[in-house]
């Protein structure tokens, strides 16, 4: 079979032929995702998937390494001016596919645009200005002191101003951002990145191309050719790869890996991610979840440990707050604490002996095994005579029902797009205010205005020791409140044939370097 | 030598739980240029027999026992292939219902010329001219449009004809025609009865003519058979038969005719009916509605019994040739 | 002919007028599109600035005829996913789900024919009745549980050690029972020939046609049985018939009886039954579509659902009922042609 | 009336309907094992070791575990568990019942619809005719899938997203039942319309009956044997389409499983060695719908051999 | 012909045609640049006019498509006259509506062609008698039913203990005779019988008409009955009507029918009955066949196959006019004298 495959490979290598590709970056990859991009134009949209194709095919200021600190890309330093103010120097010699070379505009254009966007404006608000200071110094200045000031110049991925300025030809602005219809961006690209768009039909394939003047030459990377496929279905996914078909494909569903790990052909890798998956125990329309002991008692009953080893396979962290290891906020000493004997006491203490019926909504198609997870929780919550009324839906269903907030517990998970704790609170616990936006996914509506507080001041907290004890006091209230159910933070997995050496390239974001891809 | 014979001819039906005995040793013969007529009511198994002779019975059925000469060979003991040879060409077949005969989708050009090439080695173009005289022959009109029609497109009677021209394509010695008229009206049947007699008589073709009309077989054959539940009690002369029939089915069917009774006054009839193949009673199958019924006849069927140059399988006729021909021995 | 034609466009358009009112009176239960547009960070504020852009808040009755007047003029909306006219992304994704569909025809009608004849010309053989059994088989299994086992078996491939693999015959016997796999398991392949607009076919590159392979097996996989009885019930039917034993009593050979006279007529009804069914089967592949990750309209569908995007789950429906319509307008016409006692017109032959 | 129905008993021995069926081994096996999975299916909380209904039974430490006789089974879980420590012998004893109830209720509905229509188009003919018979057309175009988005939309409109688990089972009656009745529609339409031109219909008109009588108490008796095959037939195509709404996740909920949300629910874990989870009931699928067809096929053949024609 | 007391069942001018042109969409057709609209009809009856006395059988004898089933048809109200009138007893019922008619419907039988098909499958013998007694006798009490039932049973020769089988259980004759005692069930008077022997074998068609004549004698019955066989008609009937495309060419009392034939298609018709002779009779021969009743032939529906057919025939259509012999003739050349 393998003869067959390479075979089969080879002669697609040449099939395609090249038509500059560097001396040796000559290998061709065949990738398959879940989904495959939406748009070109990165900014339409905040989304894994789009911020996968920000990293082929432009590249950030800076970007999370491995281990979550910030390493130089296009700016190759940065120091802070004052307490507003952070000025970034620009690599040299860098072009556009276009051919134009990168200067402090371009990225001020970029940063202008993010402001535009829909999607990205929030992560931008706290910044008030992008000032160029001459062809390769910028400084980026907030309103006021944000820690998180390095953590949003990640999604500064400078775009092509030249490029994206003017009119298309039907006379529409080609840097317009628009979410119906096309635009110029969403068809058209030109970055810094590794790769470039050679073919696209949506929902069936994408090809790139290495960019031949890519500015990286140190980047170890030699694949040539990539073309990914969208595989929605997570058997032909897996299938497709033990098969031959494909090269490297994620997600890796749970109840493969111990298949893939164990194929001599196939190599497997696993990391503990950052997307905490939870339930919240809406207070507003069930009244005992008012009762803290209530709160409490379900989650005393529920078993992440063994969530995460059977329905997840291990592959998933079990969780008893929200910041996974590594994040500020991240507690030590707060530890899972299944005791069905302790949940029934609670309730008994509750005066809820007798249990009562709660309703209990999840999407089925959004996270690692949401349904599953769900019916689970359901019936943990049986043990200590909570009768769950179980809803599963289809994510584009669940949300307009979890705006809705229409059951009284509700599945959520959660990224954070900034990687920082404070971002979990003010979406997911602080009081709902429809002003401010915080507590927008706060479906439990848990409201305590001290830790609200204690978040606000975290956020103009530039003192990182400071600002990391302050968040991980919040984090151990909100476990002792029972705010919500943690259930365990969804781990990444990757798999791709032995030959393809995806360990250095992959990190806990999700976003796979490709450009450094080693394909043997 | 008869041109046909068949001989204790036994066909039987395959069905579960047994055998049904369709045909019971059925003998008669067709000689060069003569008509027969076998007449009986539905189920007699008038047409099984018709069927039986080219080896034609539908699956279930098959031909147990006796033979059929056709020539002095015989038919039932040939192969597949050797029966084409016979079929169509020799012995030619009528059918009773000619909105069903002819095949819907294809032309009656097409169906003519398919018959004679499959038994000569003919040009498509020498058979259709040989098609055209035929449709000349049975009096079609304008014949050459006529080949290019499909049958849905003539008329019942123009069919009939178009199945009659098929039939004498091959210039075959016997035609057997299974209720060729019943399905027409009855003007159009006078014609074509006519216009098939007419040819069989030009052509010195044997003619056996299946039917239930006793008018018909009358006016048409020289010969009849009488079948009922699957034997043959009665045959001879038509004529003879007509005019004086031996056997009480036969005579109760004569007589139950609406011409033969009296205007307004009831008709002579035959109680009960014929029995189905799965319940023929032992003995005569006729005893349960004879009127002359004895023990004998519940128990064994009898022999054939020579009155006249009728052949009549029935004890009461038998009885009374035996009682005329000990008549004399018994008068001073 | 005309008032058959006539008849057959107002058909359609009621079709068409049908599905898109029912369409649109349901939207609301097909899910939030702006959930699959924006990101989860997105305030509140700004999904209802965009919501008022898309005219998501405006009435049903203003929703319906706004797209009702656009329809006139050929234009079924855009969709939201992909930003393109829905009837263009459509038509992108109609070449694959015609080609699956044309590639399970072609099975169906090479095997269906030989053995629906076979089995009612030899209802007694014992092959007639392994192919009967088997289709019996064939409509019990579900094309999802087929499509799985043709993966399993044929693209990954099984070893099998169930006999002492020491042994001579048992390591003949596994590799007997055990598959060698390697077949494409999903997508159509990069041998894609463009053909002209957006059609590109993989009937012309061995990599395409080796991509086609298993979906259109699995596709033809239900439909086959129903085609071989249905051929084989008719055949019997006509060889019972009078016009048959009368060609037998002409002499012909059996192979002109069986295959003019008969399978002629037998191919009429198939024709009708068997046309609509292949119009029905575009509505169908759905199923095939998931599991091979095939991207036709299916599958395109399917995501529309999972995405809410309403324009486009309006326009594949309006265009799957067009197509209905279309293929027993077409099936009319053929049945038409070949069958001579039957004059056109509006009503059903 | 004890005589009469003595005498229907004794008749039914005597036709020819019990004679065939006592000849034809696969029609007896295909019985027995269809009365069998029946009986299992109504009387599983009878014979199901655990009720999976019961969320207090499960213990997700015991999911996925083999079969018994498998490395790693456990005796209390004959048939082992599914991916949420649910006992699968009670699960698939369950879903059967769940899997019948909705082939036999999709049936009944169709049957309603289809037997009604196809009365009314086939008896009444003209504009009623045309009109139904449109109706079923464009009813056809449709698959059963795009049909269950809809009603599942309308559903969903009228009881709300939380009502879903109980009015599920109703739900895909209706969605199959609406998908389908127009076969069960042609079916009544043509033997009606055959039925229609037999003097016994005009025997009845001419004793001054009224539409309604001969409609449903002449012509109705004389259609339900074609009706009573393609039933047979639809049954299994039900089961099979409640299959293949919950293999795309529009079935019944995973909470209440029927055959084939439970397929479904194990077909992730098909490659990964836990096979059981959806080969067992995928079997038990297959073997049901089977022996339904067969049934089905020697019906047919008893009662009329030219049905299938559609 | 002596006309007697009023007649029973009275048909004046009566007229049925078909539709064959579908819905207005298949009217339509394309023709020369224009559209025009273009129906067909089926002329099954043109103008039928007869007299059905009390008492006697009036035969309609006819080819198949000479609409002498349509007039039976019509005269019971299965079917819609598209012109003329229907008279009971001197009361019109051709537009009566469902309820009005019924009255007549239980004076008013029918007895139908094919045995197989007239009796529900589903019913039993019982159950088929005992429905239309129940039907017009609400007030009934079930043993009055059973009583009437048993006695129209043993009346056909049918065993009453025979009741609770099914039609499939009995042959045709006996079919025929179940047939006959439902119709004979609501003690009609006037009974329409549309070819009841033609699907019978020879020696149960004598059966059958015994029957029916047995009954006619017990009952009083007055008979419309509808055949193709003249030999029949000869024995059964009291007076013929003969039928062609639609129009009564002749009628006569029987014996002067068969006695002097003058119609020329009556004359035809009579030769072509093959009888039991042994010398063969001259056929008069027709040429053609019958007309479509689609389209119509101008004139005499008889002129295209008459051999004494002129001018006026194809122009003119005759009309029923009393001949020498007593009975009615619609044939110029009777009337010309020519013939």
């Amino acid at each position: 079979m393998k003869k067959l495959l390479t075979a089969f490979v080879g002669s697609l290598a040449l099939a395609s032929a090249p038509v500059a590709i560097s001396a040796e970056a000559t290998q061709s990859l065949k990738l398959a995702y879940d989904a495959d991009p939406v748009t070109l134009d990165i900014h339409e949209q905040l989304s894994g998937g789009i911020l996968q194709l920000s990293h082929m095919t432009f590249d950030p200021l800076l970007r999370w390494s491995n281990d979550l600190t910030f390493e130089p890309r296009l700016a190759k330093s940065w120091e802070r001016i004052d307490e507003n103010t952070m000025r970034f120097t620009l690599r040299e010699g860098v072009t556009f596919h276009s051919g134009n070379a990168l200067t402090s505009e371009d990225v001020r254009f970029t940063f202008e645009r993010l402001k535009q966007s829909p999607d990205f404006k929030a992560i931008f608000k706290p910044f008030s200005e992008l000032k160029v200071v001459d062809e390769t110094t910028f400084d980026l200045i907030t309103s006021e002191p944000y820690p998180l000031l390095l953590n949003a110049a990640t999604y500064i991925f400078p775009m092509d101003k030249a490029f994206y300025s003017g009119n298309d030809k039907d006379g529409n602005a080609k840097a317009a951002i628009s979410k119906q219809g096309s635009t110029f961006a969403s068809r058209n690209q030109s970055g810094t990145g590794p790769f470039k768009v050679t073919s696209r039909q949506q929902g069936v394939k994408v090809e790139f191309e290495r960019f031949a003047d890519y500015w990286d030459t140190a980047s170890p990377g030699n694949v040539g050719k990539i073309s990914l496929t969208p595989i929605k279905e997570n058997n032909t996914r897996v299938s497709a790869l033990l098969s031959g078909g494909v090269d490297f494909i994620a997600p890796v569903p749970p109840t493969d890996l111990e298949r893939i790990k164990n194929n001599p052909e196939t190599s497997l890798v696993t990391m503990s991610g950052t997307r905490i998956i939870l339930f919240h125990m809406n207070q507003k329309r069930f009244e005992p979840f008012q009762d803290v002991r209530v709160r409490q008692a379900v989650a005393y009953a529920i078993n992440q440990e063994g969530i995460a080893a059977k329905i997840m396979k291990g592959f998933a962290t079990p969780a008893a707050q929200l910041s996974p290891a590594g994040y500020q906020g991240h507690n030590d000493s707060l530890a899972t604490r299944f005791d069905v004997a302790k949940a029934q006491a609670l309730m008994k203490e509750a005066g809820y002996e007798d249990g009562f019926t709660i309703t209990m909504m999840a999407p089925n198609n959004r996270y690692v095994n949401d349904d599953k997870i769900a019916q689970a929780v359901a019936a943990m919550l049986a043990r200590i005579n909570i009768k769950v009324d179980l809803k599963t839906l289809p994510k584009a269903q669940y949300w307009p029902e979890f705006d809705d907030r229409a059951a009284d517990m509700m599945m959520i998970g959660w990224h954070a797009d900034t990687e920082d704790s404070a971002n979990f609170y003010e979406f997911l616990t602080m009081c709902p205010n429809s002003e401010t936006g915080t507590g927008q996914y706060n479906a439990g509506n848990y409201c305590n205005p001290e830790t609200d507080a204690m978040v606000d001041q975290a956020n103009v907290e530039t003192d990182l020791d400071k600002r990391a004890a302050l968040l991980q006091d919040v984090e151990k209230r909100l476990y002792d409140d029972a705010a919500f159910v943690p259930l365990h933070w969804q781990d990444l997995a990757w798999a791709s044939k032995g030959s393809v050496k995806i360990e250095p390239i992959l990190n806990v974001m999700n976003f796979p370097y490709l450009g450094d891809l080693v394909v043997e | 030598m008869a041109l046909l014979e068949v001989n204790n001819l036994d066909v039987r039906f395959a069905v579960r739980g047994g055998d049904l005995q369709a045909l019971q040793s059925i003998s008669f013969s067709l000689d060069k240029g003569e008509r027969l007529g076998l007449v009986g009511e539905s189920g007699a198994g008038k047409s099984v027999a018709a069927f039986s002779i080219l080896k034609l019975i539908a699956q279930p059925g098959y031909i147990a026992g006796g033979e059929v000469l056709f020539e002095g060979r015989n038919l039932s003991a040939m192969s597949e292939r050797e029966l084409r040879q016979i079929r169509g060409n020799r012995i030619a077949m009528i059918f009773q219902d000619p909105m069903m005969t002819l095949n819907p989708v294809l032309t009656v050009g097409t169906q003519m010329v398919e018959a004679l090439k499959a038994h000569r080695r003919i040009s498509t173009r020498a058979a259709r001219d040989i098609a055209l005289k035929k449709l000349q022959k049975v009096s079609i009109p304008s014949p050459d449009k006529r080949l290019d029609q499909y049958p849905h497109e003539l008329s019942g009677g123009m069919r009939q004809r178009v199945i009659i021209a098929i039939a004498l394509l091959l210039d075959p010695d016997i035609i057997i025609a299974d209720e060729p008229t019943t399905a027409l009206d009855v003007t159009i049947q006078a014609e074509i009865m006519a216009l098939l007699l007419a040819l069989c008589e030009q052509d010195n073709v044997a003619l056996m003519l299946i039917t239930h009309d006793l008018g018909l077989v009358s006016q048409v054959t020289q010969r009849m058979l009488v079948m009922y539940s699957g034997r043959i009690i009665e045959q001879g002369p038509t004529k003879e038969i007509i005019n004086d029939a031996q056997h009480p089915y036969t005579q109760g069917l004569i007589n139950a005719l609406p011409q033969m009774g009296e205007p307004g006054r009831r008709l002579y009839q035959i109680p009960g009916s014929m029995p189905s193949l799965s319940r023929i009673p032992p003995g005569c199958p006729f005893h349960p509605r004879c009127p002359f019924v004895t023990d004998e006849c519940r128990q064994t069927m009898p022999e054939y019994v020579q009155s006249g140059n009728v052949d009549v399988a029935c004890y009461e006729v038998s009885k009374l040739i035996e009682q005329e021909n000990r008549a004399p021995e018994v008068t001073p | 002919m005309l008032a058959f034609l006539v008849q057959r466009i107002s058909q359609a358009l009621l079709v068409m007028f049908v599905i898109s009112l029912i369409s649109f009176s349901i939207q609301d239960g097909l899910g939030d599109p702006l959930q699959q547009m924006v990101g989860q960070s997105v305030s509140e504020a700004e999904r209802e600035k965009i919501r008022e852009e898309l005219g998501l808040n405006d009435s049903f009755v203003v929703q319906y005829l706004r797209f009702a007047g656009q329809a006139v003029q050929g234009d079924l909306g855009t969709s939201y996913f992909y930003g393109k006219p829905t009837l263009e992304v459509i038509f992108e994704h109609l070449p694959a789900t015609l080609e699956l569909v044309i590639g399970a025809s072609l099975i169906i009608g090479f095997l269906s024919v030989p053995i629906g004849v076979y089995a009612a010309i030899r209802p007694r053989a014992w092959l007639s009745k392994f192919f009967m059994g088997i289709s019996t088989v064939g409509i019990s299994i579900p094309v999802f549980l087929t499509a799985i086992v043709l993966i399993q078996l044929f693209s990954i491939g099984v070893t099998v050690n169930w006999f002492p693999p020491e042994t001579g015959w048992g390591s003949w016997l596994n590799g007997l029972f055990s598959t060698e796999g390697g077949m494409p398991s999903y997508g159509r392949g990069d041998g894609l020939v463009h053909l002209f607009g957006t059609w590109h076919s993989g009937f012309f590159s061995s990599d395409g046609l080796r991509h086609l392979t298993l979906p259109a097996i699995s596709l033809a996989s239900i439909m086959l049985p129903l085609f071989i009885r249905l051929i084989r019930a008719e055949m019997m039917e006509v060889l019972q018939s009078d016009y048959i034993r009368y060609a037998q009593a002409k002499g012909l050979a059996p192979h002109r009886i069986h295959f003019l006279h008969a399978l002629k007529n037998t191919m009429l009804p198939v024709i009708t039954v068997g046309g609509v069914q292949l119009g029905i089967m575009v509505a169908y592949t759905i199923l095939t579509e998931t599991v091979f990750q095939w991207p036709g309209v299916g599958l395109m569908f399917l995501e529309a659902i999972t995405r809410s995007d309403i324009p486009l789950i309006v326009s594949y429906l309006m265009v799957v009922g067009l197509i209905f319509v279309v293929t027993n307008t077409v099936v009319d016409l053929v049945y038409g042609l070949v069958n001579p006692t039957v004059k056109l017109t509006g009503k059903k032959a | 009336m004890t005589t009469a129905t003595v005498s229907r008993w004794d008749r039914f021995r005597e036709s020819f309907l019990w004679y065939s069926f006592k000849r034809d081994k696969i029609a007896i096996v295909s019985f027995v094992v269809f009365v069998a999975i029946v009986l299992a299916g109504v009387f599983a909380p009878l014979f199901a070791p655990a009720d999976p209904y019961d969320l207090a039974q499960i213990n997700i430490m015991n999911s996925e575990l083999p079969p018994v006789w498998m490395a790693g089974g456990d005796a209390q879980f004959p048939l082992g568990t599914d991916a949420q420590g649910r006992d699968l012998l009670s699960t698939i004893l369950y879903g059967t019942r769940v899997s019948l109830l909705i082939g036999f209720g999709a049936v009944l509905m169709q049957g309603a619809l289809g037997i009604l229509f196809g009365l009314l188009a086939g008896y009444l003919g003209g504009r009623v005719d045309a009109v139904l018979m449109r109706i079923a057309d464009v009813q056809l175009s449709f698959s059963t899938l795009m049909v269950a988005i809809i009603v599942g939309a309308v559903f969903k409109a009228s009881f709300g997203n939380l009502m879903f688990g109980e009015i599920a089972i109703y739900m895909l009656i209706v969605i199959i039942g609406i998908a389908e009745w127009p076969q069960i529609a042609r079916t009544v339409r043509a033997s009606v319309l055959a039925e229609k031109k037999k003097e016994y219909v005009d025997a009845a008109k001419v004793m001054g009956f009224g539409t309604n009588r001969i409609m449903f108490r002449h012509i109705l008796p004389n259609t339900l044997s074609p009706i009573f095959v393609i039933s047979t037939v639809q049954i299994a195509n039900a089961i099979i389409s409640e299959a293949a709404l919950s293999f795309l996740g529009l079935g019944m909920p995973e909470t209440q499983p029927s055959l084939g949300s439970l397929i479904k629910s194990g077909f992730d874990y098909i490659q990964s060695g836990s096979w059981w989870i959806t080969l067992i009931p995928g079997l038990v699928l297959v073997v049901l719908v089977l022996v339904i067809n067969l049934l089905g096929d020697w019906l047919r053949d008893m009662m009329n051999p030219r049905l299938y024609k559609g | 012909m002596t006309v007697q007391s009023a007649p029973l069942v009275d048909i004046r001018q009566l007229e049925k045609r078909f539709d064959l042109s579908g819905s207005f969409l298949e009217q339509l057709q394309f023709r020369n640049g224009r559209f025009t609209r273009h129906q067909e009809y089926v002329h099954a009856i043109n103008g039928v006019d007869l007299q059905v006395h009390r008492g006697e059988a009036l035969c309609v004898v006819g080819e198949s498509g000479c609409g002498k089933s349509t007039v039976a048809r019509t005269i019971m109200g299965l079917l819609t006259p598209s012109g003329g009138e229907v008279h009971y007893d001197g009361e019109r019922i051709d537009q009566l509506n469902g309820r009005e008619v019924l009255p007549y419907r239980r004076k008013m039988q029918m007895i139908f062609q094919n045995p197989y098909a007239s009796l529900n499958p589903r019913m039993t013998i019982q159950q088929t008698l005992e429905e239309p007694v129940c039907f017009h006798h609400p007030a009934w009490s079930k043993a009055e039913v059973r009583d009437q039932v048993q006695d129209v049973m043993q009346s056909v020769g049918i065993d009453p203990d025979w009741g609770v089988r099914y039609a499939h259980e009995f042959s045709g004759g006996q079919r025929q005779r179940i047939s006959i005692a439902r119709a004979l069930a609501v003690d009609p008077e006037f009974i329409v019988a549309d070819e009841p022997i033609s699907a019978l074998d020879v020696s149960i068609q004598a059966q059958v008409l015994n029957l029916l004549m047995d009954a006619q004698e017990s009952r009083g019955l007055t008979y419309l009955f509808i055949t193709h066989d003249l030999a029949v008609v000869e024995h059964f009937g009291t007076r013929v009507a003969v039928m062609y495309l639609g129009t009564v060419c002749e009628l006569a009392d029987t014996k002067t029918l068969f006695a002097s034939p003058r119609h020329p298609y009556t004359q035809a018709l009579l030769s072509a009955i093959p009888r039991l002779e042994d010398d063969r009779p001259n056929h008069i021969r027709l040429h053609g066949e019958v007309s479509t009743p689609v389209n119509l032939p101008s004139g005499c529906v008889f002129h295209e196959r008459c051999p004494y057919a002129n001018e006026r025939c194809k122009q003119e259509v005759p009309r029923l006019i009393g001949s020498d012999t007593g009975g009615q003739v619609a044939c110029h050349a009777v009337q010309e004298g020519r013939l």
